[in-house]
């Protein structure tokens, strides 16, 4: 039997979920956290092809602490200039950070 | 090799990463006394030992990261323009001085990250150094705390950012499970066995987002213009130049050995069968320059102008980038050099004119060929290059570009819009040009001349001429990485 | 012995570098000699310099010996990876052009003597402006002859941009923009032909114009289905026929010429305009004559258009110096039409029309510089140059009326030498233009007969816009707003009195032009009629 | 060498006058004149010198020695093509060169009194200098690209001449008529060249003549009549007569020589010279061309009332009848015809300008600065106030008139004969060129005695100028007497019968008539003896028809010329004639203004619709969306630098622009977006 198909679905719905909490939210915290979901599902596939691949290594685990350590040190940095974002113009809307374009 | 080996080529890095950790320090217990001293000394340590590195080391650190000719290349001008940014930000009037340092260590880490980039050969070094590289510079263009801009800048930089190294990192995820491995070499040797192309188009395709957006090509060029223009010019001057660099080194590597017929970066490249990613990028290169070169038109801010003028510039790059010959990248590590020098010499004298003249905007540039006619006749130096006109150096690496194109036979349309794109290029540069010499002045006289800032700038901008007569050498040693 | 061998070997670069060194100087003499005029002194004694060299130059010329037998030419491995050379030398077709250079620069820096607004930069410009030309005209390696061709680009653009009229700007980048759009063609082709032979040459490309008249008839391939010869010809053709210019590609000239100042206006037609037909005789010709003989008889039409498409509109101007920009186009259509005579079953038909072109490069050339000075002249005296005032013209008391009448009554010496200029723009015999506008048009008509009695017609339009202006701008009852004019001063006088004399000698002794010229027509032609 | 020497100072004399008096005129003054004469004089004694070579033809052995001296020069060379200029001299040119001196010498002369006040005195004889430099040079070419070159060196000069007053209105105007409107022909003549040079390989007229045998007649009847079209310009024939009545705003003695006695003459001796190679078809087409001209300018001359209106009118006639006579195969006796025209026509300037002379400081005397002192309504009577004056132009008169035993009585009534047999010859429609010959013999006739009468006879029309009119001083009158002299018959032959004669000067000529290169002339000759009986009769019939009509009106003022325009009206001769023919309205209408208003739209087309629409804008859509843009503050540079593709580069860039719409959400999903098609696409592959 070969269970490795589920969790790759598992892993692409994320990815897609993610993808859709990043375009749609207006929420800058939202956005964040779908970011955080494309990563993950990302850390899914790469744990479940570890796990299922029968590869020798944990090549695909440690890969996988590596991403959750960078998306904590990423989340920190993001939300701190969300904050810094909130003191200048008083919201979190993302939509209302455009005066630069053309 | 093992890791306690590796580290004697690795001795730069290191003292990056001690300078860096030691500028905060020194910080905190300094009471405010200028660190220009420390961090000259440090960089000139760095250069040294730079000039030291053997560049015969193989795969280091079990084989994460790589010690070779191109690498010591790449991080030989990424360290060069990094330097000359850290040296230069004092002069910058919009750093809060109070920040000197955590400006200075977010640089010194960001230039591990570039470093790093440069010698990656394994999937979680380059997810690492591209992280490494991204989140000091959401910092770094996030610097002026109190302005809307800077901070949108930063907002904007850091989710797209964000969000492009998330699909680049779910493509390497999937390449990890094609092949069951995250060394590029090994990776290399499995894919060429695979018959079912589209799974690793898919991780192509999504690797190449990760650095597209460290190079803004299209379609990842859109926080290019934003992030410039919002962030401090400094800051900005340092984006254009090293980074892209760096960017162009991993996209470089990575490209040629997993996704060609070859592993080695010393023949020439056919693509895996079924996967002609060349076309891709061809196209995607044909969109970059044109994108770049007509929004640029109707730029009125200089930085923002700028910005357009580096993602058409990353357009021909990757025009070169597309034939995948040693030619090419021969041609395109060419011009990176060249343009990097241009570039911030150009970004330089606009960072001069705004702490002199206080102006941003092109039109207010008026006259200033005359209060400072030494600086502004180098300013069209080094325009003209970039436009890409003899006698230049630009001229001469925009051929080298072109030739590739012509000497493969592949892609002739894609010459044509080059052609095409440097005749509309010339317009933009060239508006700088009118505004300065021919357009009512309506600032005062320049105010001080510091002398580093001018140096640089005078430096940066005579290779333009320098290599334009003489670029055989560096053309020589640069053939010379890829044999 | 050794300094005369010395002198032939460096004649050349010194020719091409002196300027640059002229503009180097400027920049110390004008910051720490406080002499007043210093740098038009430099500028004069640099150019003064380059003209008794080119004098040199023009004794010890030998015209029967071929490039690569003449003592002057140099040829030094420049950047061995593309075998790029710095291959300098002087033929017959290249030797009048540079001494008209030489000549018109010295008279420029004379003419652009009241010049006050920052003349460190006109002149140091104007100087690197004369190196380019001059590089221009002494290249055999078609890469240096690139970069020359580029070099002048940009001192242009500033001089017309920065010393110009109220549409200078316009006027600028219009001409810039205009003169990069054909030289990138140029380029595509410069590479092409260096691609295109490496094959026939051990797989070495080359640029060296002379191995390439070898090499490049060679070139059998296709692209797009097109012969690579023929997409060399028409790229080099639109790079070459812009700066000519050829009929659709004229309209900077006019603006640029009116917009420039005078002595650049000068340069612009007597000079620049030259290098579009250099070119053409120079590269396009020997390097793809199977071209060139498929190709003649849409330049003889492409000639004739410019003839009288020229004259018709010079006509109709009512800018006096728009007027003698429009008869440039005119009068480069003679050039054309003498070159498409290549093909001409008859040699003696043949030759007639190619020295008739390089004839016709050189005296339109003085002829030119002649006229954009006495209407300098007048400019700087009366503070315009309309024929007729325009209908919109600010004083609607004098819209549409005539604007000067009757000024050879004040001005007689300066009348007579516009007359002599008139005149020899007409083709009169005894003056330069005559002789080659008739062997441009014997030559041409020895090969397309109907095209070119059809051309004939210019040396009747020619008359009518040149006499007309004359009349109504010269003669008649005075005007007596123009009663204080002085006459032409000496300054100005010794400007125009060089360019009279040889306008004069050629026209009645052309002798020495034709001895110059002629035998390396003679093997251009051979070269070509041997592709037939 | 001597004797080349001796050639070349025909064109070196004139040409040091010229240079001398340009350049040193101011300094000289009044000594202009003097030193301009002096050197004239010195070519007159030559010429005479050179005449005395000439060989005349023996009509009792019936040969000739072939006198000749020839010399060419090259010019430049291109190794295959070269031009050579070269003198050729044989009896034709040491008389033309006689007429030139002498009529230039005169005429110098004549303007050392009547040019004497005018400021610039030097500059005029300067002038005359360069023109006679220019006509000998025609005279002495051996080639026909020579004689190009100076038939436009003679343009140059009569420009100069006609414009010479250019600070008034008119002579400037006039002297660009001239010049362009001879342009016109030389462009022809330059034409017609180039083709002969393609078939035979030389410009030289000898070596032409010899090598066009073997030519397509078509081509060469062609090539002839396109050379023929430069002497058409230059001797004002139909239809480019039109400049020559306004080049009369040139001084008068101007007139006489240049545009009465030698420089129009130069088309009729061009046309002398290519004779023998010119087709019988191309004959004919020269000779309707004298024709008409020659009754055309008949006719306008009649209704002139300016004096000198009426002599150029009378000049453009005699040019057609001696063009007419090359035409018919008479070319010896259209040269006749030249030299005697040459000195009854500058005598009748001459004469003309005298008068002018007088009335002109009578008005000057009387401060009057409205009056034409040209017209001949303000004349009348002057006779006894001007007897020789009145005297020159009557004996001249005698001789335009065709009077016997005066000169134009030989050359007219040969040319007629010339003209009556080939009509005998050829029939059907070519009974209009006696009828035009005869015709305009008539009508000469009648107009010149019109000007005698209306100018010395009858009553004074103005008493007042009247009483101030004087005769002119002796250098005027010296001329006018030598000249009236040479027109008599007796200075050409002893005999009265012009085809019997034998005098000295038809046997100079008379080898000309020998030879032709398709035609036989012993034929034609033959004709022209037998039908000469005919045309004396026939002439002297026609001349004594219109002096008499000329006695009834203007002298007796039996009729009155009012009735007699109106019967002639009935038929429109009248209003024709009052108008020219209507020529200048009509090209003026047709051909002058159409083509300056062409001239400008071709303008409005380059710059102001090729130009500023189609290079600077690429299609106008451009232009039209770029005003819904809303962007709107450019300067006025960026508004102006919308060139060439610029203008749709800057609106697509504009479009572009609002893809960086600012919002960060909406540059994830272009990204997306983009990567998306792309995996479609290669879906797809």
């Amino acid at each position: 039997m070969n269970y490795i198909q589920p969790f790759l679905m598992l892993a692409s719905i994320l990815f897609c979920l993610g993808l859709y909490a990043v375009i749609t939210r207006k929420n800058a915290v939202a956005i964040l956290m779908g970011i955080e979901l494309i990563l993950n599902s990302a850390n899914i596939n790469f744990i479940t092809f570890n796990r299922f691949g029968a590869y020798r290594t944990l090549d695909g685990h440690v890969f996988t602490i590596f991403v959750i350590v960078l998306a904590a040190a990423e989340a920190a940095v993001a939300l701190a200039i969300i904050i810094n974002l909130f003191k200048n113009i008083g919201t979190v809307d993302v939509d209302q950070a455009k005066e630069m374009k053309g | 090799m093992n890791n306690i080996q590796s580290l004697q080529y690795f001795l730069p890095e290191l003292l990056i990463t001690i300078t860096a950790l030691f500028v905060i320090v020194f910080d905190l217990i300094s009471q405010k006394k200028s660190n220009n001293l420390l961090v000259s000394v440090a960089l000139f340590c760095i250069a040294w030992l730079l000039y030291q590195l053997p560049s015969n080391g193989g795969e280091i650190f079990n084989g994460m990261l790589i010690n070779d000719k191109f690498s010591l290349y790449f991080k030989w001008i990424i360290f060069i323009s990094t330097g000359a940014v850290i040296l230069v930000s004092k002069y910058s009037n919009e750093l809060d001085k109070e920040y000197k340092a955590e400006f200075d260590a977010l640089l010194l880490f960001v230039l591990l990250g570039m470093f790093l980039m440069t010698n990656s050969i394994d999937l979680l070094m380059i997810y690492l150094s591209i992280e490494l590289v991204s989140i000091p510079s959401y910092v770094l263009a996030g610097m002026l705390k109190n302005d809307k801009k800077s901070n949108e800048a930063s907002l904007k930089y850091v989710i797209f950012g964000s969000f492009a190294s998330g699909l680049m990192l779910f493509g390497l995820s999937w390449l990890y499970g094609i092949s069951g491995s995250t060394n590029i070499y090994e990776i290399y040797k499995t894919i060429q066995l695979i018959d079912n192309p589209y799974m690793i188009y898919m991780s192509l395709m999504l690797i190449l987002i990760g650095f597209g957006y460290k190079i803004s090509m299209a379609p990842l060029h859109y926080w290019t213009p934003d992030v410039y223009e919002g962030s401090p010019t400094i800051v900005t001057a340092f984006f254009s130049a090293a980074p892209k660099a760096a960017g162009f080194a991993i996209l470089i590597r990575t490209f040629f050995i997993l996704f060609t017929s070859t592993n080695s970066l010393t023949v020439d490249a056919l693509p895996l069968e079924g996967i002609d990613w060349f076309l891709i990028v061809a196209v995607l290169s044909a969109a970059t320059m044109t994108i770049g070169n007509l929004l640029a038109l109707k730029q009125d801010n200089v930085k923002r102008m700028l910005a357009y003028s580096t993602i058409s510039h990353v357009g021909f790059m990757l025009m070169a980038f597309s034939t995948a010959s040693i030619d090419a990248i021969v041609g395109i590590t060419f011009y990176l050099t060249l343009y990097m020098f241009m570039n911030l010499s150009a970004f330089f004298m606009v960072i001069h004119v705004e702490n002199n003249f206080k102006v941003k905007e092109v039109n207010q540039w008026g006259g200033i060929g005359y209060k400072t006619p030494i600086l502004a006749a180098f300013m069209v130096l080094s325009l003209v290059s970039l436009a890409g006109l003899p006698p230049t150096s630009g001229f001469v690496g925009k051929v080298y570009l072109f030739r590739t194109l012509f000497a493969t036979e592949k892609f002739y349309w894609l010459g044509i819009v080059g052609i095409l794109n440097s005749v509309i290029s010339l317009y933009y540069y060239f508006k700088i040009v009118k505004s300065m010499y021919f357009d009512e002045s309506v600032i005062e006289k320049e105010e001080n001349k510091p002398m580093l800032l001018y140096f640089f700038i005078l430096l940066f901008s005579a290779q333009n001429i320098i290599f334009y007569f003489y670029w055989q050498p560096l053309y020589n040693y640069i053939t010379k990485l890829f044999s | 012995m050794e300094n005369t061998i010395f002198m032939q070997n460096s004649i050349l670069s010194l020719l091409i570098f002196l300027p640059v060194l002229g503009a180097i100087l400027m920049l110390p003499a004008s910051k720490y000699l406080k002499i007043p005029n210093i740098i038009k002194y430099i500028a004069l004694f640099t150019t003064g310099i380059q003209l008794i060299l080119s004098a040199w130059l023009y004794i010890n010329f030998d015209s029967t010996l071929s490039v690569m037998e003449s003592p002057f030419t140099v040829q030094v491995n420049w950047i061995k990876h593309f075998n790029i050379e710095y291959f300098v030398g002087v033929d017959g077709l290249s030797i009048p052009m540079v001494l008209l250079t030489a000549l018109l620069s010295f008279i420029c820096i004379l003419a652009s003597w009241n010049i006050d607004k920052k003349p460190l930069g006109y002149f140091s410009l104007f100087l690197l402006l004369d190196a380019g030309m001059m590089g221009v005209f002494l290249s055999l390696d078609f890469f240096l002859f690139y970069i020359f061709w580029e070099v002048m680009l940009l001192p242009m653009y500033f001089l017309i941009g920065i010393w110009g009229g109220p549409q200078r700007h316009y006027a600028a980048i219009k001409f810039f923009l205009y003169t990069l759009f054909g030289s990138l063609f140029m380029l595509l082709a410069m590479i092409g032909l260096w691609y295109f032979t490496a094959p026939f040459n051990n797989n070495e490309g080359t640029f060296n114009l002379i191995k390439l008249i070898q090499l490049s008839p060679m070139i059998d391939s296709q692209l797009w289905g097109f012969d690579i010869q023929w997409l060399l010809w028409i790229a080099l053709f639109i790079g070459f026929a812009i700066k000519v210019p050829v009929f659709p590609f004229h309209t900077w000239l006019p603006l640029a010429h009116v917009e420039a100042p005078t002595a650049i206006s000068v340069i612009l037609a007597g000079v620049l305009l030259k290098m579009g037909t250099y070119g053409l005789l120079r590269i396009s010709y020997p390097l793809l004559p199977g071209e060139v003989v498929a190709f003649s008889y849409t330049l003889a039409i492409l000639g004739v258009i410019n003839i009288l498409w020229g004259a018709m509109c010079a006509i109709a101007q009512i800018d006096l110096k728009k007027m003698v920009a429009y008869s440039s186009v005119s009068h480069m259509g003679y050039v054309l039409l003498g070159m498409s005579a290549v093909v001409s079953p008859s040699l003696a038909g043949a030759e007639a029309g190619l020295n008739g072109a390089v004839m016709q490069m050189f005296n339109h050339g003085t002829i030119t510089a002649m006229l954009f000075l006495l209407v300098g002249v007048l400019y700087d005296q009366a503070h315009h140059r309309w024929i007729v005032y325009p209908d919109n013209y600010k004083d609607q008391e004098l819209a549409g009326k005539l604007a000067f009448g009757g000024i050879a009554t004040q001005m007689p010496v300066f009348s007579a030498f516009v007359a002599l200029a008139f005149f020899a723009g007409l083709g009169l015999p005894a003056l330069s233009g005559f002789i080659s506008e008739a062997l441009c048009f014997i030559g041409g008509f020895s090969a397309f007969r109907l095209v070119t009695a059809i051309g004939t017609l210019g040396i009747l339009l020619g008359a009518v816009y040149l006499l007309r202006a004359y009349q109504r701008v010269f003669l008649g009852p005075l005007n007596d707003s123009y009663n204080k004019l002085i006459d032409i001063n000496s300054r100005e006088l010794a400007t125009v009195v060089p360019i009279a004399f040889l306008v004069l000698l050629f026209g009645v002794f052309p002798k020495p032009l034709v001895d110059m010229v002629s035998s390396s027509i003679s093997s251009l032609v051979s070269v070509i009629q041997g592709a037939m | 060498m001597l004797e080349t020497f001796q050639i070349l100072s025909f064109l070196f004399l004139p040409l040091l006058s010229f240079v001398i008096l340009i350049f040193f005129g101011k300094k000289l003054k009044s000594h202009s004149s003097t030193l301009g004469m002096f050197l004239i004089g010195l070519m007159l004694t030559n010429s005479i010198f050179l005449i005395l070579k000439a060989e005349p033809y023996d009509f009792v052995l019936k040969t000739y020695n072939k006198w000749t001296l020839y010399k060419s020069f090259e010019w430049f060379s291109t190794g295959n093509f070269s031009i050579s200029l070269g003198y050729f001299v044989d009896n034709i040119t040491a008389i033309m060169l006689v007429v030139v001196s002498l009529i230039g010498f005169l005429v110098h002369l004549y303007s050392t009194e009547y040019m004497k006040d005018d400021p610039k005195y030097s500059r005029y004889f300067a002038f005359l200098g360069i023109f006679i430099f220019s006509m000998n040079g025609i005279v002495l070419a051996d080639s026909l690209i020579m004689i190009y070159v100076f038939w436009e060196l003679v343009g140059l000069s009569s420009f100069l001449l006609i414009g010479f007053w250019f600070e008034k209105e008119k002579p400037p105007l006039a002297a660009n008529k001239a010049f362009l409107t001879n342009r016109v022909g030389d462009i022809g003549m330059f034409i017609g060249i180039m083709i002969i040079f393609f078939h035979v390989g030389s410009f030289n007229i000898n070596e032409i003549i010899n090598g066009v045998s073997d030519m397509n007649k078509t081509l060469l009847t062609l090539a002839g009549v396109l050379v023929f079209m430069g002497a058409v310009g230059k001797s004002a024939q139909f239809p480019l007569h039109i400049w020559l009545p306004n080049a009369m705003e040139g001084p008068t003695p101007v007139s006489a020589l240049i545009h009465a006695a030698t420089m129009v003459a130069a088309g009729v001796y061009l046309t002398f010279r290519i004779f023998p190679f010119l087709t019988p078809d191309a004959l004919a087409i020269v000779a309707v061309i004298g024709a008409i001209t020659a009754v055309m300018a008949a006719i306008t001359a009649i209704t002139r009332n300016d004096i000198k209106a009426v002599l150029a009118y009378s000049t453009i006639s005699q040019l057609g009848y001696m063009v007419m006579a090359v035409g018919v195969g008479a070319p010896v006796y259209a040269f006749f015809h030249l030299v005697t025209h040459a000195m009854f026509k500058a005598c009748l300037f001459l004469c003309s300008g005298s008068v002018i002379h007088a009335m002109h400081h009578s008005l000057h005397h009387l401060h009057d600065h409205e009056t034409d002192p040209q017209d001949m309504n303000n004349m009348g009577g002057l006779k006894s106030k001007m007897p020789i004056t009145h005297a020159a132009m009557l004996i001249s008169t005698f001789a335009i008139a065709g009077v016997p035993f005066f000169s134009g009585f030989l050359s007219k009534d040969g040319i007629l004969a010339a003209v009556l047999s080939y009509y005998y010859k050829h029939g059907d429609w070519t009974i209009l060129l006696p009828i035009a010959g005869f015709g305009a013999a008539m009508i000469t006739a009648f107009y010149m005695f019109r000007l005698i009468f209306k100018t010395f006879y009858g009553e004074s029309k103005n008493k007042k100028i009247f009483k101030h009119i004087h005769e002119s001083p002796l250098p005027m009158t010296i001329p006018l007497i030598i000249l009236s002299v040479l027109s008599l018959a007796f200075a050409f032959t002893a005999n009265l019968n012009p085809l019997v004669s034998k005098g000295w000067f038809k046997s100079l000529i008379y080898k000309y008539s020998k030879s032709h290169n398709f035609m036989d002339m012993k034929y034609i000759n033959a004709g022209i003896d037998a039908a000469h009986y005919d045309a004396m009769y026939l002439s002297l019939f026609v001349a004594s028809i219109g002096i008499g009509f000329s006695v009834l009106i203007y002298l007796l003022r039996k009729i009155n010329p009012d009735n007699i325009s109106k019967v002639l009206n009935i038929i429109g001769l009248f209003s024709l004639s009052k108008n020219k023919f209507y020529v200048d309205k009509i090209y003026n209408f047709v051909l002058y203004r159409p083509f300056l208003k062409q001239t400008q739209i071709a303008s409005y087309i380059d710059w102001d619709f090729y130009d500023q629409k189609l290079i600077d804008a690429w299609g106008w859509i451009t232009l039209k969306v770029s005003k819904y843009s809303g962007i709107s503050d450019y300067s006025i540079l960026d508004q102006k630098i919308i060139d060439g593709t610029s203008h749709l580069t800057q609106y697509v860039s504009g479009q572009l622009r609002k893809t960086q719409s600012g919002i960060i959400q909406n540059y994830l999903l272009g990204v997306l977006a983009v990567l998306v098609v792309i995996i479609i696409l290669i879906n797809q592959i």
